[in-house]
């Protein structure tokens, strides 16, 4: 199984300039709100055509502008699973799961039967979508999908209406599901835990071109690139200078932190927010910190904080655990210590 | 050949002078059969004639024109194609006392398509034929004719079996011109204007009572003197010339 | 070929197009938001009937309705010193009277498939119900309000039966283009008849390609490429 | 009161509208689809030239196609025995080409108005164009086809210049309802027509009815309560 | 400023039945997929009908099925901003914007503008609904209500399409926003952390009804009912029997834990999957372990494990940084200790 896709397409102010390749691993896509996710995979899927490129799936072309060639959505076999979720408002929950099946009527009835119980619908199988609540609906969509058993699934933000709870088992039994079934998988998502756990590969893109593409626990764990360590949601990113082979600073901050190996076309240096640690003296990689504010979340505090020694104003972000922040808060002057940081390029 | 309209005793050269006649616009309601004659060469002679005087024309089957009438409608000069619907209109009240003229007299004819090779060539013929087309007696002056005629011969209840009722002329000419029916009966007159079929026969002498197309003056006119001046020049020897030369005579 | 049966034509259908465009939409509003089923069946009934009678039949009743001895009649005669039988007006009311279906019912199917929850979205938004069928309802019914205006000027356009019945015939007046067709082609002038069915052809041509132009200028929002 | 016109006329609107439900949908399909909309245009104005003309004279054209004497007509005659003037075909035939431009103006602007993405969703999902249409598009622009159909059987029903040149006024045979209301009223027998004309909005009455509750029935799913 | 609802509404196989009530606070409402929440605000907003019931705001009775009340929607002043967004198709988002706008041409203009900028939609207020991307149709719906400025504010899921970047900046932004505004907000979500950060109130809703009310900080704190604890996301709960004054028995696991002061009614325990510790030897409130499976996240492992004392089969989940795990992996066995838990009715 492979999926070559090369495609551009432009609109007045936006242009999409995409080129991804996939080879049976799953695919997770990440990217800030309009930036190009849903047009890349409706152009996969046929829905709309790219002003030029080339998509090629199994040695197959399905697209190719140079020779004119542009297979049908129906000859394509790709299933796209809409964002808004397309659901046809005149066929039942269970209409519109078996309406793509090919199977005579006894088993299609079973398999969307299952279908229904998989995705916790039992209840809703004879109901109209104007009669189901938004993760219903979504479910619905999700199932019709699956039924209809492409070589190429594409879904756009699966999940995003449901609640946590059923969002996580689904993930379970949806994983358990797709291991059973031989197609790509390119997904769609904003929940980095999403990605994090369906899909092996990750593409990052960014203003309608990829801008990372790799192993998704490789950039979760190293993020080489500055869209990179922005996209897993790095909270504190600094451009940097090189001072020396094991020294740099950080601009913004007014920081320099000593590291090993830094590569020689770093510009960057990000900080996730969890890799500080409250320690009791100054040292290297230690910040002395200026309070700016201390928002509280579920499980910690987010601290905000700023470089006391410098008089640059940027500021830095520091999530913590409940428990330790109360126990140290009192601390003056707070030290932070770096743990560990990212160099990008 | 200029003959003064009847009724008038001053020559027409000299009417402006003796008697101004009114500007006037006013309104003819006339069989459709009448339609050619009046609007090729009737209407256009009058108004070069009668400077003053324009002439409308509303052309319907008789029978429509007279529900108008009876419902308002403006019409000045009535010129039916039987003299049953001008009876109703004067029953009611709506014709000027005395105006009716009873003008022109049509024959009826029994047509066939122009190729026709049936052997048909007499009224009583017609049964030879598999479809008749006549006007709907009820409301075509023309088939209340036909019907006459055919009741005096006797075989009304045969023809009608046969029969499709035409609610106008142009239907029934229509379907004998494209043999959607093998014969038809029309008047001499709709019988001319059309060169795709042709006249087998005329009624018979007695067969039916004369084809009368009475002319009158409705009452509610506001332009009686350009409405008279109007009915006179159509009584005229010039204009029943044009008439003939349509196919009516006069009676 | 005469001018003035292209003249009074034109006139006719533009005008009754345009009373039978708002009429046919408003009907179809009211009707369409109309709670009782079976009051709706029955206004329905009779707001279809001038389609189901021959025209000419039509035409009569309206002479029943309008005729100057008639309550309405002699009212509009006296009151307002409008005479309708005869006059243009009169080619115009049955223009407008037979094609008024058309454009009701393509209006109502038009309006009924407009999806309710952005009715609701206008209420929510505190749009007035007025706003909101201007706004919203209209331009996303346009697909088939715009065939029902078709199909309601072709109508008018095409109007014979009732038009003969109520306005008459009369050269200069209200003889429109069918009676003109009509009376060559009863007359037997196949060539004179043949020259307004052109004209007749000419004019709905143009008027649906300007409908065609509206509709798809006006619906430009679902040309996913418009901004492009 | 004669039942042999009810009978007829029933019969041949239900027969002709059948036909031009069919014909009407489809031809709005294939136009509707079409890449070009110089073609589109031109072709909207062919089919809805029955609407324009006077129906008289649109039978006029059709015996001109139809006529024994014609090409068409003789071939019919000659080659499969059937001749179409003055029989109950001729009826069926007149009332589809005149009803037909109501039915595909309609179907067009309802298949229009449905949403690109669900036509898009079906696609993806392998359905062929023809499931699209019929599961997807056909129920979503519900109610505006059977606003298309209910113009188009009363239309047929009230056909009446058209049929009566090409299939005559032959009693039992060809005389449809129409044509009977209008010897009624040109005959000035007020009463007769007014049995038939109570009989013609009985029927349409009827039609309409049945037709709403389909509709109702088929867009069921845009009642939020359904399955209360 | 306040806001009554009691209203019961019945469908075939759902029944809502909820009371709710809010005086300037913003409520928060937390329930699983098709639990009911869409149609409540629904019901406020006018869109629905309920069966019975009554609707009161700032003391104006709105529906009241008593007194046949049932003031239109364009009357309520309630803004609903629908799960699906509900954008008019044939309008830009700035006339989406600006349709439910009362200002003069000019004035409009400028707020149209300001609200576009402040949704991050400076370049799209001449495209139509579909030609925007799903996160942006979501803002322009947002904008829109927020535009009409109505005395209640009812929120369904309004986040939900967005990257996570964009959507902690628009927290912060709707908050401050939402000071200078002295209306009712009601907001439906399925992330905790957007509950937890905007509203004070949280309401829990399971099938249909409200089954927990109170401050958003204390539910998360201390859950005090079962629906509580499953709606905050606690992940181990059991059914429980109370031995004694400080003991009691947790039927799945096959666990006693002691603690002060436990409730009468006590009917469950709850242990938050974070509130476990790796300890070095038996002890009160410890568990030996079976691992069932590790599962790796983000930022952590989610380590799922048995009693391995008992043949109790009820799995445990317990939430761990990498770090921690990595280093103490090794141990055998492996003892857990329970540092805080739920006592739940
Ligand atoms: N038909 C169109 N015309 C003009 N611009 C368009 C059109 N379709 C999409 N765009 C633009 O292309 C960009 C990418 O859209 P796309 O739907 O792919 O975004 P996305 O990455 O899926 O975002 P989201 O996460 O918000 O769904 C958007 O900025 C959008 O405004
Ligand atoms: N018109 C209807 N007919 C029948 N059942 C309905 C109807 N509308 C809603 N329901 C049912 O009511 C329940 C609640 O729906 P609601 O939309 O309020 O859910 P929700 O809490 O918003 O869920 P989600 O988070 O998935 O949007 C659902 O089970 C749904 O199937
Ligand atoms: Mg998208
Ligand atoms: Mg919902």
């Amino acid at each position: 199984m492979s999926l070559e896709v090369k495609i551009k397409k432009r609109y007045k102010d936006f242009s999409l300039d995409v080129s991804l390749e996939t080879k049976g691993e799953y695919l997770g896509i990440l990217g800030a709100s309009g930036s190009g996710k849903s047009l890349t995979l409706k152009c996969i899927a046929g829905v709309e055509t790219p002003d030029e490129g080339k998509i090629v799936l199994k040695g197959r072309v399905l697209f190719d502008s140079e020779n004119n060639i542009n297979i049908k959505p129906q000859s394509r076999n790709i299933g796209y699973m809409f964002q808004n979720y397309a659901l046809f408002p005149n066929m039942t929950a269970e209409e519109n799961i078996g309406v793509g099946l090919k199977l005579a009527k006894k088993e299609k009835k079973k398999r969307v039967k299952e279908l229904l119980s998989l995705f916790r619908l039992e209840d809703m199988g004879h109901k109209y979508p104007a009669q189901l609540s938004g993760g219903q609906q979504q479910r619905v969509a999700l199932a019709r999908i699956i039924a209809y058993e492409p070589d190429v699934l594409l879904l756009d933000e699966p999940f995003s209406a449901l609640d946590s709870k059923l969002k996580s088992e689904l993930h379970t039994e949806f994983l358990d599901m797709l291991n059973l079934y031989k197609g790509e998988v390119i997904i769609v998502t904003h929940s980095k835990e999403e990605v994090y756990r369906i899909s092996e590969n990750l593409a990052l893109i960014e203003n309608g071109t990829i801008t990372g593409f790799g192993k998704t626990k490789e950039i979760f764990e190293h993020p080489k690139s500055l869209s990179e360590a922005k996209m897993i949601g790095c909270k504190n990113i600094s451009p940097c200078e090189i001072l020396s082979d094991n020294r740099i600073l950080c601009k913004d901050w007014g920081l320099v932190l000593e590291t090993e190996g830094i590569p020689i076309n770093c510009k960057y240096a990000g900080i996730p927010s969890e890799n500080f640690e409250i320690v009791n003296e100054p040292g290297i990689n230690t910040i002395e910190c200026k309070l700016v504010n201390v928002i509280e979340e579920i499980n910690g505090y987010l601290i905000v904080f700023k470089n006391n020694k410098r008089n640059e104003n940027s500021i830095l972000y520091f999530n913590i655990n409940k428990e330790t922040w109360n126990k140290k808060k009192s601390q003056n002057p707070l030290y932070l210590k770096i743990k560990d940081f990212y160099l990008l390029i | 050949s200029q003959t003064p309209p009847a009724g008038q005793e001053t020559p027409e050269d000299q009417q402006p002078v003796e008697e101004p006649q009114p500007r006037a616009t006013i309104l003819l309601a006339a069989a459709a059969s009448l339609k050619n004659t009046f609007d090729n060469e009737l209407i256009p002679l009058f108004e070069r004639e009668y400077p003053n005087i324009k002439v409308d024309a509303t052309y319907d089957s008789s029978g429509k024109l007279q529900a108008q009438i009876e419902e308002g409608a403006d019409v000045d000069v009535f010129m039916s194609a039987a003299l049953k619907q001008m009876k109703a209109i004067d029953e009611k009240g709506l014709i000027k006392e005395g105006s009716i003229v009873e003008l022109l007299e049509n024959r009826i004819v029994l047509i066939l398509p122009k190729d026709s090779t049936a052997d048909i060539s007499s009224f009583e013929d017609i049964l030879k034929a598999e479809t008749i087309a006549v006007g709907d007696p009820e409301s075509v002056p023309a088939g209340q004719y036909a019907k006459e005629v055919f009741e005096n011969l006797g075989i009304w209840a045969d023809v009608e079996a046969k029969a499709s009722l035409g609610t106008n002329v142009t239907e029934v000419l229509s379907w004998v011109a494209e043999e959607s029916a093998d014969a038809g009966v029309v008047y001499a007159t709709d019988a001319a204007s059309n060169t795709n079929v042709k006249v087998a026969a005329e009624a018979p002498e007695g067969s039916v009572s004369k084809v009368i197309y009475p002319l009158g003056i409705v009452k509610g006119t506001t332009k009686l003197k350009a409405a008279q001046t109007f009915v006179d020049f159509l009584m005229s020897q010039e204009a029943l010339a044009i008439f003939e030369k349509y196919g009516f005579s006069a009676n | 070929m005469n001018w003035s049966p292209i003249l009074i034509s034109l006139k006719t259908a533009s005008v009754s197009m345009v009373i039978t465009f708002f009429l046919g939409i408003y009907a179809a509003k009211l009707v369409a938001g109309m709670k009782s089923d079976k009051v709706r069946i029955f206004i329905d009934g009779i707001l279809t009937l001038p389609l189901v009678l021959p025209p000419t039949v039509v035409g009569f009743f309206i002479l029943l309705v309008f005729g100057v001895k008639r309550p309405v009649g002699r009212f509009l005669l006296e009151f307002l010193g409008v005479k309708i039988v005869f006059s243009w007006t009169a080619t115009v009311l049955a223009a407008v009277i037979i094609s008024f279906p058309l454009m009701y019912r393509s209006a109502r199917g038009a309006l009924e498939q407009v999806d309710k929850n952005l009715i609701m979205a206008g209420r929510t938004l505190g749009m007035s119900e007025r706003k909101i069928f201007w706004r919203v309802m209209m331009p996303l019914a346009l697909p088939g309000i715009a065939s029902g205006g078709v199909l309601a000027f072709a109508r008018a356009l095409g109007e014979f039966g009732a038009t003969a019945m109520v306005a008459g015939n009369i050269a200069n007046k209200t003889r429109t283009l069918p009676l003109a067709v009509y009376a060559e082609v009863a007359a037997g002038n196949m060539e004179a008849s043949y020259g307004y069915v052109a004209v007749v052809v000419f004019i709905s041509f143009i008027v649906l390609s300007l409908m065609n132009y509206f509709t798809i200028k006006g619906s430009k929002y679902t040309d996913k490429d418009a901004s492009k």
